[in-house]
């Protein structure tokens, strides 16, 4: 992607991230030049394997890796027309980008409830607009209501990560970036969530970037998709050209040309990996 | 490309768990330690051996014995002044009281040392992190109570009591030479001792227990055995550093002067040396020896015209401001600084 | 799918119980983690615990291993019913297992955690340690020895001395079941070893499950998400709800019982791996 | 009998005293997970500011607190921007060397500008003994007490009451998340430091009151410390209650125990108490109940 | 990125040599007579440590100012902070022993500093002057001999506050029945006076009751409480530092009468008495020294040290007891240094033997004390070669809410009771580390 292209289209585009390199302690090299885009109102995948740089890729965006020593060493991001590449994360949050962490990082102590008022931080439009949103997340997630004065510790897997998608919407956000909301849930519970997805995106308009390893979850419910490896963009496409890619059946949805489903059972022994890059 | 290690060859899985498995670092320690036995002696002087290197040799010896429990254990102790004592005194009652050979009288100093350790180790099954730590000021503020009783210092007047002659199998240890070998010595054995501890299972155990200990319960690690044997051993280490402090470097023994902020010190060189590093134990002991007697000479040396009083507050605010600084920039220690620009030397000149 | 599953069941010879588990009841203050559970596993054979999530497979996998001591109800290992035990005593008895969140040492490297692994095996004391003399050098290199063969065969010899908290989770993963065999268990339990992989991954693990198994002749009782993998695998599968067993039986029996249908399988897709 | 309840209530008193200081620790804790050990530091520069302006400039009580209120604002914010900023996430083992670099760095900064002589501060707390029929009480812990009292109030107020007091618990459970719904760590770092600096004025005027205001104030630490364990390293009530254990146990220790095994036990005995007690129930009287998962 | 971390290291490693090399960079001048000054003006204890360093390079500067030095010979005087810390003093000690000239004389100014340098000492040949503090059984002068106990011990001055309280009471026959309490630091320190407590309760039939408190001695309600069921006809209270003032404190709030609580030599300092404001007032203490500013030498040094922008401190503590503790302990110093030059040549820094002669004969009657216009406020001083103390006499003061007001003159000890225990005590180390008691005639 050359980077005049990408400029221009960072006007059009609500995210555009730029070549961005990211380096933890000084010296691990993690990103190494991330391009991509996102377009308002869609839903963007962003697949990969452990290790490929999705969860680093989404804190570079939403500004958290100051926290865990990481520093963007090149490249900008973009976010409505704005350089946001070195701006705090509280400034983002205000802008309108929500990280939804991987791993459901609720507030453990606290209720339900106060986990959505705490979610309410940044906000000054006056207590009745915040009380009126809490009901907003409690339509969308009903179990939070039964649950809302519960300590968030003793909640469900999925409780959880439905309270930290919840308390995302509390501040008004104009983008999620959702970092594994399937991680460790019952098929039903990925399906369940995946389904709040799509209805935020029609029904409030809200963007999404979802980091994902289920790729197949990923790719029915998002318009497009960037496949990372080792730190670099590998491939990216619409969703639906990417699941037809025979490359990615075989590698990420487990279809192997031809024949079908395999069995686990009869997977072989030392069955070399393909490498786009290494 | 001065750290390059292409081109050495592991034959044997023995060769691969050496100590030292880079032919560089074999180098690197051989050249120190012929700096600390033939070049040092001949060169330093009188003030440098006696206030500066012994008091250090002597911390290091009792870095490394907290590092084994805090760093490897990762139980926190801030108790290390009172075993420190408990060493000492053990060490001069069975020196004035028996008949007993000096390296006897050491030895079991140290095993004296080790059981009280134990005692204040048990609570560790139940008490985690900082809770422990600060139980551990129960060991610290009792076991200086108690070595203030007067039987301890057989009911010397001033409570303050002289160090016995330190004669090992013969070699009378008097001056400040000797005191620098007999030091060097034990330090450079249990240093090596301390090494082969960690890199075998027992090592592993410990460092199992710090890095989860509920995993390493259930793969089938016993934590009250573990825990108690890291407080018995690192008890042990600092035990003999006590008796070194004692009889070698002060030549008095005094139980108050064995207080709280001799834990901190200690706690400081394995924090700032690095944490889970042998070598970083001695150079943080390096770091904290050096540091305040480096500020308060300085202002005189450059001639600043600060009175005393004026310079030690703020030696005490550049100490202070050093630790944080330290922590800074590297907080696991002068030991990952060090790896680190060994891995910088590897590759050098190219910077990935 | 189904023939497969018959074919596995009828290759699990064996039909000595390891492991019994009768009428199990675990609670946590007022919470009942698990009702009245019972079940065996088989000598040989690769058991799998399913469920939706807070059906309590961890709480049971931790029941059997004493980090839980159940509140009522027995669990018999090679025939002996066992109380309130420490699970460093489990683990003694021959029951390793790897977590769900993955639990390795992380300021080690991975050769030093599958060697943590096999300190059951060592016999050498403190002394002989720390003077590396006797039993201690020894064992360090026969333990060695059987570790690499570990690394081996779980294709981990490019991370050998990387401490295991720089390692991607994939790998972590298989770190993690390193250790586990290096204390060449007869029971292994498997909490979740494929959450968060990708099929590649998947596949990869399942076939050193299956190794495992046939090679090593470990039981294994699995807890496993993918369902795809879970009747892959299984020889027997026990499915819970809300700490109840709702269903137990071959793969082909639980994935046409209405009951677990309702309760789980539900909405499982045709795309779902 | 008369004389067990004498000394059970000054213990009680002392217990007060100890809690006062405890309860900085656990403000910090509690919000940053950062077990401050510099707490006692901040007393010894609080005390040390107003005993100093008052003594050697002249300026009145009145002026001096507030202004040193003030300085305690200015404190937090160069501990957030110095240190803490450059720590976040660290361990917290990190965290609490860094914090004893801080104790010594503040001891440092308020002995170069006031020498470490001792000063006076008296701020007119009466201190004549009165006796309520033959019970002997001291106005000085009255006055303590109810300033005690009323401090814990508004503490416990601010925190569960308030929009920042529940900030600042989600900000204890996770920095990160946090982070991420927008929270600005820093302000709220500077704000506990602030409030715990705040307490430390109140603790410096009682303590500087009792002790006179010297470098070894910092000592009081060690009387806190295990005031803070018992009551479990979270609760403000806890650390009172634990507070008002310990100042008595330690006082009847000291009087039916102490000529005993041979006196001047109660530097240990509080500790010995707060050991004794966690063996049992590991998270102290009110401390959060580590919940241990695999 | 190479950079940071390279340049970092360099730069530590770099600030580590230059650190290191200037302490060998002695500066030496030949005709000055070299002092080395171990204080502690941080740390603890630093209330008392601050005032006795003030007074103690006061007094260097007035001889250097006024005099022009010992007949000529200028004092250089350097400072080493031990924070009271006995690993620090070492590292004075043997960081300053060798500077300048050569230090012949040290003042540790801490017991287990003492202890420390004891066996240096005897092996540099350095005099050591420990005032009141330090191994009591020095005094006895044919076990150790360069180190000295001038003027007095706790032991003799235990004496004199019994001998003080008996004459309150009308006569030694009183005491018996009487309850005395002796609250001390719970360590060696406070302690130390017991055996003497003992003998006498023994002797004239008083009840001795020994109250520890453990130091710092921050909170001591429990033990005054104790205190006051006891109802004591005298208090005898021996802290140190922190524990001082609010022992006072204490007993105040709990109605003890501060007329009949006498402190040791080292609770009779300002600090012990200032913090505790107006419960001090009416506090007694004994003292080895005059208080106060009221004595000749104080002009002098107005004109020649404080008027002329030279004084070490702030200058608010001249005339505090730890400032006059200072001053006489410099006092010592140079009149030995001074009877050195006259013996072996005046205008020539005196080297380590002749120090040590001059000690082991200092003589300073009280006429010389007036000459240098410290009578009343310096004790005489009359060593021989058997004792290396003096007449220990100290006298009783009294503060008064501003000022330590003085009661008596000085009182006398008694010789018979402690001298035979200086002598044991020295003897029985002597044994242990192998020391030949030398002879005197």
């Amino acid at each position: 992607m050359a980077e005049q292209a990408s400029a221009q289209q960072a006007e059009q585009a609500l995210l555009s991230l730029n070549n961005i390199e990211v380096v933890y302690n000084h010296v691990v090299l993690v990103l190494k030049g991330v391009s991509l885009e996102v377009a308002p109102g869609s839903i963007v995948a962003l697949l990969g394997g452990n290790g490929a740089g999705k969860s680093t890729t989404l804190k570079a965006i939403s500004g958290l890796l100051t926290g865990e020593r990481g520093e963007i060493t090149r490249g900008t991001i973009h976010y409505n027309g704005e350089n946001v590449t070195h701006m705090s994360a509280a400034d983002r949050v205000q802008r309108g980008v929500l990280h939804v962490m991987e791993g459901r990082r609720v507030f453990e102590h606290l209720t339900v409830e106060e986990n959505l008022q705490v979610g309410s931080y940044g906000r000054k439009d006056g207590a009745a607009a915040i009380q009126k949103d809490m009901e907003m997340v409690f339509e969308y997630f009903p179990r939070l209501r039964e649950r809302r004065k519960s300590v968030a510790g003793y909640t469900s897997g999925g409780e959880q990560q439905m309270l930290a998608m919840g308390r995302a919407l509390m501040a008004r956000p104009r983008m999620i970036l959702l970092d594994e909301p399937s991680m460790g849930l019952a098929p039903q519970l990925v399906e369940e969530i995946f389904h709040i997805v799509t209805t935020l995106r029609r029904e409030e308009g809200v963007t999404f970037l979802v980091a994902e390893q289920n790729t197949n979850v990923a790719l029915r419910n998002a318009d497009y998709g960037y496949i990372l490896e080792n730190g670099r963009i590998v491939m990216y496409g619409d969703a639906a050209r990417l699941r037809e890619n025979p490359d990615v059946k075989e590698f990420y949805l487990g279809v192997s040309s031809g024949e079908g489903k395999t069995s686990f059972r009869n997977v072989k022994h030392y069955k070399r990996r393909k490498r786009w890059l290494s | 490309m001065i750290y390059r290690e292409s081109g050495q060859f592991k034959k044997s899985y023995a060769a691969d768990q050496a100590i030292l498995p880079l032919r560089q670092d074999q180098v690197f320690l051989i050249g120190a330690l012929l700096v600390a036995f033939l070049v040092i002696p001949m060169v330093a002087s009188n003030y440098v051996m006696n206030a500066l290197l012994l008091p250090f040799l002597i911390y290091a010896l009792a870095a490394i014995g907290l590092n084994l429990l805090v760093g490897y254990c990762g139980q926190i102790s801030l108790g290390t002044g009172g075993f420190m004592a408990v060493g000492a005194f053990a060490a001069w009652n069975l020196a004035t009281r028996t008949e007993l050979p000096m390296p006897v009288v050491f030895l079991l100093a140290g095993l004296i040392t080790a059981g009280t350790g134990v005692l204040f180790g048990l609570p560790a099954l139940r008490i985690k992190g900082f809770y422990l730590a600060v139980t551990t000021l129960a060991a610290q503020f009792f076991l200086i109570w108690l070595l203030q009783r007067p039987w301890f210092n057989n009911y010397s007047p001033t409570g303050v009591i002289s160090a016995p002659e330190v004669n090992m199998f013969g070699w009378v240890v008097d001056s400040v030479t000797d005191r620098y070998y007999l030091a060097l010595i034990i330090l450079v054995v249990m240093a090596l001792l301390a090494k082969n501890i960690v890199r075998s299972s027992t090592g592993r155990k410990w460092m199992a227990i710090r890095d989860m200990d509920v995993a390493a319960e259930i793969i089938g690690i016993r934590p009250m055995a573990t825990k108690l044997k890291a407080f018995a051993v690192s008890s042990f280490f600092v035990g003999i550093a006590g008796v070194l402090w004692g009889f070698l470097y002060l030549g008095q023994l005094e139980a108050e002067a064995f207080n709280i902020y001799v834990s901190f010190d200690v706690l400081f060189m394995i924090i700032i040396g690095g944490l889970g590093s042998i070598l970083g134990s001695i150079l943080g002991a390096a770091f904290v020896v050096l540091v305040p007697i480096f500020l308060n000479v300085v202002p005189s040396a450059i001639g600043l015209p600060l009175s005393t009083a004026m310079i030690s507050y703020v030696e005490i605010f550049i100490f202070g401001s050093l630790i944080i600084f330290f922590l800074i920039v590297e907080p696991h220690g002068m030991a990952r600084l060090w790896s680190i620009i060994k891995q910088k030397l590897r590759l050098w000149p190219f910077p990935y | 799918m189904a023939a497969n599953a018959a074919d596995v069941t009828s290759r699990a010879g064996s039909s000595e119980v390891l492991l019994k588990v009768e009428d199990v009841e675990l609670r946590f203050g007022g919470v009942r983690a698990l009702r009245g559970v019972s079940f065996e596993i088989r000598r040989g054979e690769i058991f799998s615990i399913i469920g939706p999530n807070g059906a309590g497979k961890s709480s049971m996998l931790n029941c059997i291993n004493g980090f839980y001591h159940p509140t009522s109800g027995t669990i018999t290992y090679k025939g002996q019913p066992r109380k309130a035990m420490r699970p460093y005593v489990t683990a003694s008895q021959g029951v390793a297992r790897t977590f769900q969140n993955i639990a390795l040492f992380k300021g080690m490297s991975t050769l030093d955690n599958i060697m943590t692994g096999r300190h059951l095996k060592t016999k050498a004391t403190l002394l002989e340690n720390a003077f590396w003399f006797g039993r201690a050098k020894r064992e360090e290199m026969e333990h060695r020895k059987f570790c690499e063969e570990i690394i081996d065969f779980l294709n981990l010899q490019h991370v050998r001395k990387t401490p295991v908290g720089t390692l991607p989770y994939g790998l972590q993963k298989r770190v993690e079941l390193g250790r586990a065999l290096a204390a060449e268990p007869e029971l292994l339990l498997l909490d979740e070893p494929m959450a968060g992989m990708n099929l590649e991954e998947k596949q990869d693990m399942a076939r050193f499950v299956l190794d495992v198994n046939d090679e090593f002749g470990m039981t294994i009782c699995l807890i496993e998400h993918d369902m795809g993998v879970v009747m892959d695998l299984s020889d027997r599968i026990v499915v819970l709800d809300h700490g109840e067993m709702i269903g137990q039986g071959t793969p082909a029996e639980v994935s046409n019982d209405p009951k677990v249908i309702e309760a789980y399988l539900g909405v499982q897709e045709e795309g779902e791996a | 009998m008369m004389f067990f309840f004498e000394v059970l209530i000054g213990g009680l008193m002392s217990g007060i005293m100890y809690a006062l200081v405890a309860l900085g620790f656990v403000l910090i804790f509690k919000a940053s997970g950062v077990f401050n050990f510099a707490q006692a530091a901040m007393v010894l520069f609080a005390a040390m500011f107003i005993a100093g302006m008052h003594g050697d400039w002249g300026v009145p009580y009145w002026m001096a607190i507030p202004i040193t209120i003030l300085l305690m604002l200015g404190l937090a914010w160069i501990i957030e921007r110095v240190v803490l900023r450059q720590l976040v996430n660290q361990e917290p083992i990190i965290m609490f060397m860094a914090t004893i670099g801080i104790f010594f760095a503040i001891i440092g900064f308020a002995e170069i500008i006031w020498g470490s002589r001792s000063r006076t501060l008296d701020i007119g707390i009466p201190d004549q003994p009165l006796f309520i029929g033959d019970m002997l009480f001291q106005q000085y812990d009255i006055v303590t007490a109810i300033a005690v009292a009323v401090l814990v109030v508004l503490l416990l107020i601010f925190s569960q009451r308030t929009r920042m007091g529940r900030v600042l618990r989600a900000v204890a459970d996770d920095h990160q998340a946090a982070q991420s719904v927008g929270i600005k760590l820093n302000t709220v770092w500077v704000v506990v430091w602030f409030v715990a600096g705040i307490v430390a004025v109140v603790a410096g005027i009682v303590w500087g009151g009792a002790l006179g205001v010297q470098p070894v104030m910092v000592d009081v630490a060690f009387k806190a410390l295990p005031v803070l364990l018992l009551g479990g390293l979270t609760s403000i009530p806890g650390a009172i209650i634990a507070g008002l254990i310990i100042g008595s146990g330690e006082a009847l220790a000291e009087v039916y125990l102490g000529p005993i095994i041979g006196g001047g036990i109660d530097n240990w005995f509080a500790y010995i108490i707060a050991m004794a007690f966690m063996v049992w129930r590991p998270e102290g009287l009110f401390g959060e109940k580590i919940i241990e998962r695999i | 990125m190479t950079t940071p971390f390279l340049k970092k290291a360099a730069m530590i490693g770099l600030g580590a040599a230059i650190g290191l090399g200037s302490v060998f960079a002695a500066q030496a001048q030949a005709s000055e007579q070299y002092l080395p000054s171990l204080v502690y003006r941080t740390g603890p204890f630093a209330p008392s440590g601050i005032g006795f360093a003030d007074g103690f390079a006061d007094y260097v500067t007035l001889i250097n100012e006024r005099d022009g030095g010992i007949n000529g010979v200028r004092i250089r005087l350097e400072e080493c902070e031990t924070a009271y810390a006995n690993d620090r003093g070492v590292e004075c000690y043997e960081r300053l022993k060798d500077r300048g000239n050569g230090a012949t004389v040290v003042a540790p100014l801490s017991t287990g500093i003492t202890y420390a340098v004891i066996p240096r000492s005897r092996r540099d040949g350095i005099v050591l002057s420990t005032m009141g503090y330090g191994r009591a059984d020095a005094a006895y002068g044919r076990v150790l001999d360069n180190v000295f106990m001038v003027p007095t011990t706790y032991w003799s001055s235990m004496t004199a506050t019994l001998s003080y309280i008996a004459e309150q009471e009308g006569g030694w026959d009183n005491l018996r029945g009487k309850d005395i309490v002796h609250a001390f630091h719970d360590s060696a320190y406070g302690r130390e006076p017991l055996a003497v407590l003992r003998h006498y309760a023994e002797e004239y039939g008083f009840t001795l009751h020994e109250m520890a408190i453990s130091p710092p001695g921050v909170e001591q309600r429990s033990v005054w409480q104790q205190i006051r069921r006891i109802n004591p006809d005298w208090v005898s209270l021996y802290g140190w530092g922190v524990m001082n003032p609010t022992a006072i404190r204490t007993a105040a709030s709990m109605g003890i009468p501060r007329e009949r609580m006498i402190g040791g030599i080292y609770a009779a300092q300002d600090d012990a008495v200032l913090p505790a404001g107006s419960a001090a007032v009416g506090y007694k203490a004994v003292t080895f020294h005059g208080p106060g500013a009221d004595y000749p030498i104080y002009e002098d040094l107005q004109r020649y040290v404080y008027d002329a922008g030279l004084a070490a401190g702030d200058g608010d503590l001249t005339g505090t007891i730890a400032y006059n503790r200072g001053l006489i302990n410099a006092g010592y110093i140079i009149e030995a240094w001074r009877q050195a030059q006259a013996e072996f040549g005046e205008g020539r820094p005196s080297t380590r033997e002749e120090t040590l002669w001059a000690w082991q004969q200092l003589q300073i009657p009280e006429s010389r004390t007036e000459e240098l216009g410290m009578g009343g406020l310096m004790p005489p001083v009359n060593i021989t070669c058997e004792n290396h103390e003096g007449d220990g006499r100290v006298l009783v003061q009294q503060w008064d809410g501003e000022n330590w007001v003085q009661l008596t003159d000085w009182i006398d000890t008694n010789r018979e009771l402690v001298e035979p225990m200086y002598r044991e005590s020295a003897m029985r180390y002597a044994q242990e580390e192998g020391i030949t008691p030398r002879e005197c005639d």
